[in-house]
């Protein structure tokens, strides 16, 4: 595996190689969260108790599963930054942690934007609401780290080493309707059997599941890119780059 | 080579705790420190019982954090910037181990007497009759993780010349897990419900991070050190 | 389609400031996060400009000291 | 050439970068017993840098250094268990006296601690064995930290700067000491910008300069 | 000379924003403490939100102080170390200019932040609507106080080498009275009674602070270089 | 004798006592215009603490220190602006380039900033003006805190070991430096455990031994 693995554990290979995939990337978002947020928007039936604002839910749901996911392969990436060295994982973990920031966020303030309606508050202190605030303090904590080292490569090692600490938030954020009993709905769409949810809801909530995937492909791929540059400065291959791109 | 490596844990230790004990100040102004914040709640609050004895448990665990907190930068400062560290790290001995070595000092020097004082304090603030004990096994299980998660922390932040903000940023979010749990385990003993899993929790925290926080920390130490 | 008409679909059904908020806010800090990290492999280029032009300073500046000796 | 079996460090192809300065650039040398290694340059010519990546806490940008033929992040405890090395800064606790500061030291290399007031005379620190360290001068603060290498059995010694802040009595009683220490088998890397006043014969240096390319 | 004072005090002041801007961390992470901290307490008390709103003001202020005090020691002590502090004190400009010139850069990094943060978290803890104004006129007040005379505090310990602790117990018992009146004015204000007297109490405190800390902050710092 | 006139600083009958052991006592000496003062001792004879002293920055124990014949403590501004202090600690900002921190200084003594650029290059610091002064090496670091000398119209220079972690051509621009200095009616008073290079007339020894009562 390591063989085949290793061309694109090359930085300039994964340059290119990412440099290609992006406006695929870009292209399929696109046209999945046109499809999925008008569907979700315009076409998608009113709930018989909550009314219009369920339409909060085609961003809330993915957004928080995007928020969690995210933070998964960023320890998944910091592991393999600190066991094996590898460098290019250092730089996905500094691309990853404001993309999964900006979607915790999301997930915060459109949750709480349901919530106003739904349960008469913006915010209560409950298990599942409190450890996705604290999802978004261990991004921070991240990034501010990731900001406080002058050397990127131990930047990259530190953030490591809190990021995969931190992933024990994760099984409690999700099991937390399950464990205690709080205000927020428990699982519908993320069981493994058939979804409790009619199509009408579920297709275009998929849909929009995924174009938002794509969207954080697309934007992981550039800062990627920025990120393997910045590491590789003093590289030859970059510098001719530098001055290619001095040319135009 | 096992003897020699215990015999580093506890000269390590010794050297904490002398340092800590040569100027007492060091046990007693974390405690101090404690009882200030404790006591800042019903100047700032009024001294209406009933919410002072609702508020309590939250009042105590969070400056028993607060206090940690403060405390932690002791663990590897000093010691970055005298270069100690460094020869610690070049030490013969597994880098576990010497962490091990201080973060014990630390708990000793700092929770410990914690612990000691907290039922005073519960009386301070009206704490529920029945939520002593509670208070107490909390704390004898609680303030050991946040010693150890704390030099996670610490560990992480030694080489950068940032103040104990980022710091505390890193760690916070951290405490949170124990700081819910065992508030809620003392808010149950106050009302006569068992508290067995809330505890059950906190020691699983406990070991999970008795186990892991060494390597997290050596790690973070030799990044720091770089 | 759900609405009946244009103002229904903007009114939401009462929920209309909880709902546009929402997207509102979505679009608004996605925009800027793709924004900002469209810009950042620009500034990382003009980074790595600057010192290859400061380091061709030190060059020249050392091949005078040399000569000045 | 030494023959292979008493080389002890080797470097190999040591590149360093900071801050996107290349400092030197697949730097390799052999450090065998007996040997004296002086290296010399100018303020920021990468001194410390080579000497943190020698001693393990630093990594390279590229390159390996070996300990008898094995990667030092490899072989760790064998290589700290062999190794002395005393940094810009002392490692000092002012909390403690200097008996203890050195005491500390000794056992944590499993050496034997009692032999410590004895040493502090070596280095002129008799009478101070009682002083808190934050109390002394700075020269006698280092000369706590130098004070180990009387006693260490380690082969290795990597120093950066030994003299600074230390009086010229100072100074050639810790020459004698590296001859004596390279004479027994044992090997030296050190950086100063004085000259050192031992016969050229008995030490090498290795010269490093601002790179340009 | 009467300019060149001036010019010295507004180069301090542009290096203090200066060191402090570069990264930006030290501007953010004391807020975010501040934050953190205010979402422990919901945390560790519950979510009724009738104990909270009553709580609120305390906890507010409370966190404010916590967090002036965590960045106290960037004031001096940093100076201190490197040695820029012997500098300054060498200057031929009279001391307590430049301490002034040094406490306004704190106050400006600190203290204007949480003032502007405040109402967010007041909405956090279901604040008393009526409370609001009577919050940012305490904190405008009260923040100033906190940063002089924090400054003593931090003069006085700058050259020991103990940790944030003996700090906190000399500098929290001076905080206390701003405590006192400025959580009395907000709890007033929800009461929809007058607050001048706290405010003008407040206001009393600032200006004695504001001609006599730089003062002491001077002398303090002379003995601590000795 | 010089004359009454051209004394700038005067010690008289200090007396320092640290830790209940007496380093110096009754201690008097001038300083004109045009001196070089070289403090020597081994390490731990209170060199530090005479120059502290002298600079103001600590009491002594008895005696005074005179200004043109005024205590210091009683004409503080003035003396400021007539003295540079160098340390131990260089006081430089590792949060700053090098070209701020040195600005920060000139600014402070009133002094024309705009030159700091080109002071720099002085000091071989050319090219690293944008340089944070915490990624500089040990010697560089201390480099920026020296090439204040080089701006100032300050009579009086106070320098603890200036020569630490600088390399040897910075040291020989440092002692023309110093004796241009002295020859414009300035004063350099010094500690150092390196001998100095210019001529023994050119300069003048106190020396400080360890005391014993
Ligand atoms: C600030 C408030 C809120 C936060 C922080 C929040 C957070 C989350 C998170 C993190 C998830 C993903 C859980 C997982 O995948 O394991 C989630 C899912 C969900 N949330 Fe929220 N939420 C909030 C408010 C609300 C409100 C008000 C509602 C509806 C009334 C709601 C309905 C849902 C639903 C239906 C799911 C999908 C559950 C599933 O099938 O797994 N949320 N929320
Ligand atoms: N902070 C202190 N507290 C108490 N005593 C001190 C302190 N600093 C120094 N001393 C004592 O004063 C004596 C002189 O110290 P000083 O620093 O003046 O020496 P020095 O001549 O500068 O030595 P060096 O060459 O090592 O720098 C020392 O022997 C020490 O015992
Ligand atoms: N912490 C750091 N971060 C980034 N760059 C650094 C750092 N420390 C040193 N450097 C850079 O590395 C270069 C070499 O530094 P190093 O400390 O190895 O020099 P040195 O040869 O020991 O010099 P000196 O004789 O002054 O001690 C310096 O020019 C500096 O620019
Ligand atoms: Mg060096
Ligand atoms: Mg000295």
């Amino acid at each position: 595996m390591w063989k085949w693995l290793h061309p694109y554990a090359n930085p300039e290979v994964s340059y290119h190689f990412t440099g290609k995939l992006i406006p695929w990337f870009t292209a399929i978002s696109v046209i999945l969260l046109v499809l999925g947020l008008g569907l979700a928007l315009a076409f998608s039936p009113a709930d018989y108790q909550q009314g219009e604002s369920v339409r909060i839910f085609y961003l809330h749901v993915p957004a928080a599963m995007l928020s969690m996911g995210i933070y998964l392969g960023m320890a998944i990436a910091a592991l393999t930054a600190l066991v094996w060295q590898l460098k290019l994982a250092e730089a996905s973990i500094a691309a990853l942690a404001p993309i999964g920031a900006t979607f915790t966020a999301i997930a915060l303030l459109t949750g709480a934007a349901w919530g106003k309606p739904m349960w008469g508050t913006w915010w209560i202190w409950d298990a599942r609401l409190t450890s996705e605030l604290i999802l978004l303090f261990l991004y921070l904590g991240v990034i501010a780290l990731q900001n406080a080292f002058e050397d990127k490569s131990l930047a990259g090692k530190a953030a490591s080493v809190l990021a995969i600490v931190g992933v024990v938030n994760l099984p409690i954020i999700h099991y937390s309707v399950e464990w205690w009993n709080t205000l927020h709905q428990g699982s519908t769409v993320s069981k493994l059997e058939r979804p409790s949810m009619s199509a009408d809801m579920f297709i275009p909530f998929v849909v929009c599941l995924f174009g938002f995937a794509f969207l954080v492909a697309r934007i992981f791929g550039e800062r990627f890119r920025a990120e393997i540059i910045a590491r590789n400065s003093m590289r030859p291959w970059v510098k001719a780059l530098v001055l290619a791109q001095e040319k135009n | 080579m096992q003897t020699s490596y215990s015999s580093a844990f506890f000269t390590i230790l010794k050297r904490d705790l002398t340092i800590a004990l040569r100027h007492r100040d060091d046990i007693i102004n974390p405690l101090l420190f404690f009882i200030i914040v404790v006591s800042l709640f019903p100047l700032g609050i009024g001294p209406v019982s009933n919410t002072l004895m609702k508020i309590a448990p939250g009042v105590i665990w969070v400056a028993a954090l607060l206090a940690t907190l403060l405390s932690l930068e002791r663990l590897f400062k000093n010691d970055h910037a005298d270069g100690s560290l460094e020869q610690l790290l070049l030490s013969p001995c597994p880098t576990f181990i010497l962490v091990l070595a201080k973060i014990l000092a630390h708990w000793l020097i700092t929770g410990l007497p914690l612990i000691i004082i907290a039922p005073l304090l519960g009386v301070l603030l009206n704490l529920h009759q029945d939520s002593y004990t509670a208070l107490m096994l909390t704390l004898l299980l609680g303030t050991p993780v946040l010693s150890l998660l704390g030099a996670i922390g610490v560990a992480l932040t030694v080489g950068l010349k940032k103040g104990g903000m980022l710091l505390s940023l890193l760690v916070l979010p951290l405490y949170i897990p124990v700081l819910i749990f065992a508030t809620s385990a003392i808010d149950a003993a106050s009302m006569n419900l068992p508290y067995n899993g809330q505890l059950a929790i906190i020691a699983a925290i406990f070991f999970g991070s008795l186990t892991l926080a060494p390597f997290a920390v050596g790690s973070a130490l030799k990044v720091s050190t770089n | 389609m759900a609405f009946d008409s244009l103002s229904d679909f903007f009114n939401m059904g009462g929920y209309a400031f909880y709902v546009w908020l929402s997207y509102g806010f979505s679009a608004l800090v996605l925009i800027i996060l793709a924004i900002n990290s469209h810009r950042m492999e620009k500034q990382v280029f003009t980074q790595i400009k600057q010192r290859l032009k400061r380091e061709e300073k030190l060059k020249q500046a050392a091949l005078r000291r040399k000569e000045g000796k | 050439m030494a023959t292979q079996h008493s080389v002890l460090l080797a470097a190999d192809k040591l590149t360093c970068i900071r801050e996107d300065r290349l400092l030197f650039d697949q730097l390799s040398f052999d450090v065998s017993a007996g040997d004296i290694i002086q290296i010399e340059g100018a303020n920021g010519t990468g001194k410390t840098s080579l000497l943190r990546i020698l001693a393990g806490l630093s990594q390279p940008y590229d390159g390996e250094v070996l300990y008898k033929a094995e990667n030092i992040h490899h072989c760790q405890e064998d290589y700290n268990s062999d190794l002395i090395f005393l940094g810009h800064l002392p490692g000092i606790k002012g909390e403690m006296t200097s008996e203890e500061n050195l005491q500390f030291y000794l056992k944590l290399h499993g050496l034997d601690h009692s032999l410590a007031e004895q040493t502090l005379a070596e280095v002129s620190l008799f009478g101070f064995e009682d002083a808190l360290a934050s109390h002394l001068s700075a020269g006698q603060h280092r000369r706590i930290a130098l004070a180990r290498l009387w006693q260490s059995n380690s082969k290795i010694w990597i120093l950066d700067e030994p003299f600074t802040a230390i009086d010229k009595a100072g100074v050639e009683k810790l020459e004698q000491l590296f001859l004596r220490h390279a004479k027994n088998g044992g090997a030296v890397i050190l950086t100063t910008h004085q000259d050192l006043s031992i016969h050229s014969n008995d030490f090498k240096k290795i010269i490093l300069e601002h790179q340009f390319i």
